[in-house]
């Protein structure tokens, strides 16, 4: 077994472990401590495959800015929430459904086999890849942020006539 | 390097924990973070199939960066809405929003 | 002819606008027909082009006057002008007038459409627009909740026959896309001018003009042999396409498992009811089987369906006719036995292979004496504002027009000579003895119908004797009866002058193409190269229906006669047999108790089974598909996570096939 | 180097690009008056439209190879014009101005006025930029644009507790089935090393990846295009959103989905079918079809509002349009694009009718438009024709592209009838509800019940309607009937019943673009 396969075996048990805590813990605080260890475990797997800009993209986007965008939610809602409140009525065949899953991938998964070498690329492979190439893409992400952008601005904007409900506690 | 199966596989037990996450939790904020996880699972297989590229080609990882900021994107809205909804319910459990049914 | 049905259109306004549009579509129908007639090739456009299929094949709106067309062009509007004419006085005091004409004008343009339709997906389109206008002149007195379901009633039931039309329209193109037909055999057929497909006849869609007997060639020779096709076509699929189209007919035409609707449909008003329920749009059914007739003659089996849901539906609705106490259901049940006729007619011919001349000769003249029929028991209901029979009685002198014209109608109907109906039903009569004699199969269906003359005659005068016959009325209203103005009159008269001379009309040179194949009957006569001659093959056969029609007066004289009131169908109806025997004051011959016990039985039992089992039947499918939607918008709980976990459920089912069944597919088909 | 020849073609796209800052721009300025914005909005989606129509007249409009060499149609760029591409451009943007249009008669609200057509121009924009897409990460990214931006009009009228569950439901299943469609994608990817359409024609080494990926992209768009079991979520967004923006929902959205669908599968087909022999695909997809075609149908059966019917019934349409692509033929796809259009005039239709008639008074529930027949004539039959048409009742569009649409799939043979068999049966269910709401609308008012002439029992919530229609003594004069529910409301809805007649009693012209431009689609994949 080699250095690689270890980390990754390493890597990956966090990944699976930090990602099941998040969605097991009771506090919604804790929940996104979780997350965020998660996120980097995923950050580190993107190191192993040799792509450096998307670990250190990962690390900055999701465990940094995704995380605090979380927490900040949970500060403005202000409420111990429930996170192991019971799966009322689907928690059977939900279990079911994802072991179900899980499976179904697994069985997929070994049907794909590679024996070449991986690869890197540079980050100026990629720009040139992502900006010439596929410049389309960044554009349609920009209407996307774009629409996201003002929907967003308009649903957290309190109205300018009276709200019905003022918030709680805030 | 890590032999793709495994990375499949990986991705594939994420992609199944966040549909669990998705199909018991009920608070909103956790329904975000499962879908994450897929996301995050989607993302995996991108640069995975990248590294493994037969035309030694980085689109996988463009998408991975694109994918990344997307889902950032679709974390605002979603965390908007929810804001919203909890300016009138006060809740952000989805199961306090069951008015329309049947 | 565009003019014809443009005008059509513009009957909006109220009444009078709609009798002239629809007097200048009836010259104009007339016209063309008359045309068609005297014309050496048959008129038939083909320019519009509706819509074209990306292989370049058009679906084309054409207009194709074929000889059954024209005959249906004639019946259409002749009856559809008298009956607009007399919706203006007996409507003139409802509310909703110009939806009414609307709604008439609409009708008739679609069944207009229907009849000069060239192709099956043009007569799809008016034919479901006639069934939308049945919906909504049947629901014309929306006020009452009866007429209301009446009108879904007959607009689901015949959407069922639909559906099977159209399932049998798509086996027919797929049936026949794939074959050729045999080029000597074309050749022979395209000397009729209908034949509009260049050199071959291939009737798909592209080049599906109704073909029909050739015209005025001997008629012995059948107009299509079986083995025309040069591949031998599927047979059972043929079959089956045989028999959904005979779905859609009989939906139509209220034949027997899809009749319920008809007899309902008499909560339309009279006016309504005589046009639509009597004299056109249930026969276009008929004229669909006739039209596709030189089809069904490649499945016997079909064809003997044909003919035996026709038989069976003759005695079925005779029976119920003779215990129904609404002069209207009386006369409905009458309209769908004699349906029952023209289809087994069709289906006789098909079977034979012949062209299905004799059931539209019943139709051409079924349709003025049953508009005829229709329009003065209206006119009864507009004296009396009954409709019960039992409460009619001894109007023949305060109503004498009324009176006698309607009786004219029911000789016609019971088939007596010299009136119309007795033509036609012996030729019917005797092409089915033809075929129950070639295949024995078609014997108890051709007894049903033998059996049905005398029940015919026997329930249609059991209506006009109670009606009218007896020296008093039976009810306060009865006494004070008026005949209605000439309005009304008119088309009572013209109808009853019709209903004497359609039996004829087929022995005036230039006219008998119209009824192909029908060369069996006509009192002795046949038709022959040489034109029609007397031959009395059939003389005893016509001797026998016509004494069975005697029959079938001379008991209704005897039960109900002279305004003797003999309730046949009472409450108490179990001890009926009994009662025939106690109350039998004139006469004393045992048959009698015998033949109503029978009768009365099988009335009895069909309506039994029209109540419960058929109509139970589209209640229940109604109640199983209201269960289940009940059952199944539970699961719209409104909790978002079990909406995801249908997603979910969803994905693994594709999620399973893809892995598992797409593979278990390849090895199933060898890989 | 000129720029405007290879900005041509994008000419549309552009206008809506425009559009939307000038709506930012004049929010800005202070404007928020909806005939100005909304008008705005119209005229710029009006004339891509037209654009849009120039287009598909001069077809081919611009030889591919005047586009930004990276950009043109090959397998390569991201972009790939394709003329059913275009027509479906035509489709969204006439669904968006008729939405635009209605919204005029909407009640004013300064604040959500602006975002509300600046979110309805870009998500017109994200569907124009799914009908040119040439690859699945730009067009999943344009779903997802339209996506968005559709999330948030749900809930634009924020202080309403309904609609904002009906947005919180959206976002989460369209969150949950978008990102499963991205694994999806990542899994093709693994396939093919492309995510170029025009690739997907081939079949990848390691086939089991690509329908893996295949299957879930087709559930993340199935949710787009309301496909049982992925449909649970629309009934009660229609129900709960403004209807204007059901209506857009169900016109436009779906048939973005549905385009999407298109665009991936009829490649997608080859690799289904080598690895089933033949009719893998057609079961997956046929299966689908009939599922929803049957559930829509009989769910729709038991509704007691007006809305949630429509809602079903928009289900079951989106099961027989699907037929089109378990068929896979030209006829079979210019099929489903015909019922498609009549779809955008008889849904987008009919949910602008709930609107118009909920504006004069009328409830939510299907008893309360009883007798509005006598009352509101125009609208009552307008709204009667949208029904008849989406029953399939001859001489509207609807009964057009639901008959061509079964018999291109008796055209093509085999097991195929029997698509054409459910959709029969079905369509003949439909006609029990369809006539049920028909024959309240008709039936006579009862004597005495309060709101018996003129609408008095007014709980419009708009200021338009509630203002006028108490005082409406003239019920069959057309002017106050329009008055009473908005010019702009009741034009498109009396536009979109007179052009389903119209094309209803001559579809030539419009069957043959769309039969040329399904010929080049299935050519080109």
């Amino acid at each position: 077994m080699n250095v690689d396969a270890l980390l990754f075996a390493l890597v990956a048990g966090a990944g699976i472990v930090t990602a099941l805590g998040a969605l097991m813990a009771r506090e919604v605080v804790h929940t996104i401590m979780w997350i965020a260890v998660f996120f980097i475990t995923l950050a580190l797997t993107y190191f192993l495959l040799l792509a450096a800009f998307l670990g250190v993209l990962q690390l900055a986007v999701y465990a940094g800015a995704v995380t605090i965008l979380l927490l900040f939610a949970v500060m403005v809602v202000r409420k111990r929430i429930f996170s192991r409140e019971a799966a009322i009525g689907i928690g059977a065949p939900a279990v079911a459904l994802t072991f179900l899953v899980a499976y179904l991938m697994l069985e997929m998964a070994t049907s794909v086999y590679t024996s070449e070498p991986g690869q890197g690329y540079s980050v100026a492979d990629l720009s040139r890849n992502l900006f010439t190439l596929n410049g389309a893409w960044v554009l349609a992400l920009g209407l996307v942020m774009l629409s996201a952008l003002v929907g967003a601005i308009y649903l957290a904007h309190e109205s300018r006539g009276k709200a019905i409900r003022s918030e709680e506690g805030a | 390097m890590i032999p793709l199966d495994e990375l499949l596989g990986f991705s594939g037990v994420l992609f199944a924990i966040g549909i669990f996450g998705v199909l018991t939790r009920r608070n909103f904020i956790l329904l975000l973070v499962s879908i994450e996880i897929i996301m995050n699972a989607a993302i995996l297989n991108f640069i995975a199939f990248a590294a493994y590229s037969p035309s030694g080609s980085p689109s996988g990882q463009s998408i991975a960066v694109i994918l990344i900021g997307l889902a950032a994107t679709e974390i605002a809205v979603g965390l908007a809405i929810v804001l919203a909804l909890n300016r009138i319910i006060g809740s952000v459990n989805v199961a306090q929003a069951m008015e329309l049914k049947l | 002819m565009v003019l014809g049905l443009g005008g059509r259109f513009l009957g909006k306004a109220s009444g009078w606008i709609a009798v002239a549009a629809e007097g200048l579509a009836l010259l104009a129908g007339v016209w063309i027909a008359l045309t068609e007639a005297s014309a050496s090739t048959v008129y038939h456009d083909r320019s519009f082009v509706w819509f074209s299929l990306p292989d370049g094949t058009n679906l084309v709106m054409g207009t194709l006057v074929s000889p059954l067309g024209a005959l249906m062009l004639i019946v259409v509007n002749v009856v559809g002008f008298l009956v607009v004419l007399y919706s203006i006085e007996y409507m003139g005091h409802e509310e909703g007038l110009p939806r009414y004409y609307a709604e008439l004008m609409l009708f008739l343009t679609a069944m207009n459409g229907v009849v000069l339709a060239d192709n099956y997906v043009e007569f799809i389109l008016f034919w479901e627009l006639v069934g939308l206008c049945s919906y909504l002149l049947i629901g014309f007195f929306w006020k009452r909740p009866s007429a209301a379901s009446a009108a879904k009633k007959a607009f689901l039931v015949t959407r069922v026959g639909d559906v099977m039309f159209f399932v049998g329209v798509f086996i027919f193109f797929t049936a026949f896309a794939t074959q050729t037909v045999n080029p000597a055999f074309a050749s022979s057929v395209s000397v009729y001018p209908g034949a509009s497909c260049p050199g071959h006849l291939t009737p798909t869609w592209a080049c599906s003009g109704f073909v029909f007997a050739p015209p005025n060639t001997d008629s012995n020779v059948p107009f299509l042999a079986a083995s025309a096709l040069s591949g031998a076509a599927n047979q059972t699929l043929m079959t089956l396409g045989g028999i959904m189209i005979l779905g859609g007919a009989a939906g139509k035409s209220a034949q027997f498992p899809l009749h319920t609707w008809l007899p309902d449909a008499m909560e339309g008003p009279t006016t309504v009811s005589a046009l639509i329920h009597a004299a056109t749009m249930v026969a276009a059914g008929v004229f669909l089987l006739a039209i596709t007739s030189m089809y069904l003659g490649f499945t016997p089996d079909a064809a003997l369906v044909i003919l035996g849901i026709g038989g069976f539906t003759a005695l079925f609705a005779g029976t119920m006719g003779l215990v129904a106490n609404d002069i209207k259901r009386v006369i409905a049940y009458s309209t769908m036995s004699q349906l029952g006729y023209m289809t087994m007619a069709v289906g006789a011919a098909s079977f034979l292979v012949v062209g299905p001349g004799a059931g539209m000769y019943h139709l051409f003249t079924h349709a003025f004496f049953k508009a005829l029929l229709f329009l003065s028991a209206g006119s009864v209901i507009h004296a009396l504002n009954t409709q019960d029979l039992f409460e009619m009685g001894g109007l023949l002198k305060a109503m004498p027009v009324t009176g006698y014209t309607m009786l004219i109608g029911a000789l016609a109907l019971s088939g007596v000579p010299p009136f119309s109906g007795f033509f036609s039903k012996d030729a019917l009569l005797s092409l089915t003895w033809t075929a129950a004699q070639k295949d024995p199969v078609a014997l108890p269906f051709f007894l049903m119908a033998a059996t049905g003359v005398f029940l015919t005659a026997l329930y249609t005068f059991r209506l006009w004797f109670l009606t009218f016959s007896g020296s008093k009325g039976r009810s306060e209203a009865a006494h004070h009866a008026h005949e209605p103005s000439w309005i009304m009159r008119a088309p009572l008269v013209t109808l009853a002058a019709l209903s004497v001379v359609a039996g004829f009309f087929p022995l005036i040179g230039g006219f008998n193409h119209w009824l192909p194949g029908l060369s069996y009957g006509i009192f002795g006569f046949t038709q022959t190269s040489k034109g029609w001659v007397f031959a009395a093959a059939d003389l005893e056969l016509a001797i026998a229906s016509l004494a069975l029609a005697f029959a079938g007066i001379a008991v209704a004289f005897a039960l109900w006669g002279n305004g003797r009131v003999f309730h046949l169908a009472d409450d108490s109806v179990w001890k009926a047999p009994q009662k025939v025997l106690v109350r039998k004051y004139y006469f004393d011959e045992a048959y009698d108790g015998l033949a109503h016990g029978v009768i009365l039985g099988a009335a009895r039992v069909f309506d039994w089974v029209d109540r419960y089992v058929i109509d139970g039947t589209i209640h229940g499918f109604e109640q199983v598909f209201s269960m289940a939607s009940l059952r199944a918008r539970r699961a719209q709980t409104g909790l978002v996570s079990s909406y995801a976990m249908w997603i979910v459920f969803g994905l693994v089912l594709l999620l399973i096939f893809v892995l598992y069944g797409i593979p278990y597919l390849g090895t199933l088909w060898g890989g | 180097m000129v720029a405007l020849p290879y900005l041509l073609p994008y000419l549309p796209e552009l206008t809506l690009l425009v559009a939307t800052f000038v709506v930012f721009l004049l929010d800005v300025a202070g404007e928020h008056r909806r005939t100005t914005l909304g008008g705005v909005s119209a005229f710029f989606l009006i004339v891509a439209f037209v654009e849009v129509l120039a287009d598909l007249g001069t077809w081919p409009f611009h030889a591919l190879s005047t586009l930004p060499a990276s950009w043109n149609g090959t397998a390569q760029g991201p972009i790939l014009f394709t003329s059913l591409g275009i027509v479906f451009q035509g489709i969204f943007l006439a669904i968006a101005a008729l939405v635009a249009i209605a919204s005029l008669s909407e009640a004013e609200d300064p604040d959500g006025t602006p975002t509300f057509y600046a979110l309805l121009l870009l998500a017109s924009l994200g569907m124009l930029l799914v009908a040119i897409s040439g690859d699945l990460i730009l067009l999943l990214l344009a779903v997802e644009v339209t996506g968005i931006s559709t999330y948030v009009l749900v809930g634009y009228t924020r202080k309403d507790r309904r609609a904002l569950e009906a947005a919180m439901k959206f976002y989460i299943i369209g969150a949950f089935s978008t990102t499963i469609s991205f694994f999806g994608a990542s899994l093709v990817f693994g396939a093919y090393g492309t995510t170029s359409l025009l690739a997907f024609s081939q079949v990848p080494s390691d086939p089991s990846l690509a329908l893996v990926g295949f299957a879930m992209i087709a559930v993340g768009l199935g949710f787009k295009v309301t496909l049982v079991p992925f449909h649970m979520w629309a009934v009660d967004v229609y129900d709960g959103a403004p209807a204007v923006v059901s209506a857009y929902l169900s016109a436009g959205s779906k048939k973005m989905g549905l385009f999407a669908l298109f665009a991936i599968f009829v490649g997608a087909v080859r690799v289904f079918d080598t690895a089933g022999n033949g009719y893998a695909l057609a079961i997956m997809m046929g299966g689908l079809a009939i599922a929803t075609m049957t559930v829509g149908n009989v769910l729709a059966l038991q509704q007691q509002t007006m809305k949630r019917m429509l809602a079903y019934s928009s289900i079951s349409q989106a099961g027989y349009m699907l037929i089109g692509l378990a068929v896979n033929t030209t006829p079979s796809l210019s099929a489903a694009t015909l019922q498609m259009v009549a779809n955008v005039l008889m849904k987008g239709g009919a949910f602008v009718a709930v609107a118009a008639a909920a504006a004069i008074g009328v409830g939510p529930l299907i008893t309360d438009w009883k007798g509005l027949g006598h009352r509101r004539p125009i609208l009552s039959a307008s709204f009667a024709i949208m029904l008849l048409s989406m029953a399939g009742i001859p001489l509207t569009l609807g009964f057009v592209g639901k008959f061509y649409l079964f018999f291109s799939a008796i055209l093509a043979g085999g097991l195929f009838a029997i698509l054409a068999i459910v959709g029969l049966l079905n369509s003949a269910i439909s006609v029990f509800y369809y006539a049920r709401i028909l024959k309240h609308i008709y039936m006579p008012e009862e004597t005495g019940s309060p709101d018996a002439h003129g609408g008095t029992r007014s709980l419009a919530s708009s200021t338009l309607g509630s203002s006028t229609s108490p005082t409406d003594p003239q019920p069959s004069v057309a002017i106050s009937e329009f008055r009473a529910m908005g010019y702009a409301r009741m034009g498109v809805i009396v536009a979109c019943a007179v052009l389903l007649i119209a094309l209803g009693i001559y579809p030539t012209p419009i069957v043959t673009a769309l039969n040329a431009a399904a010929h080049q689609f299935v050519a080109l994949h």
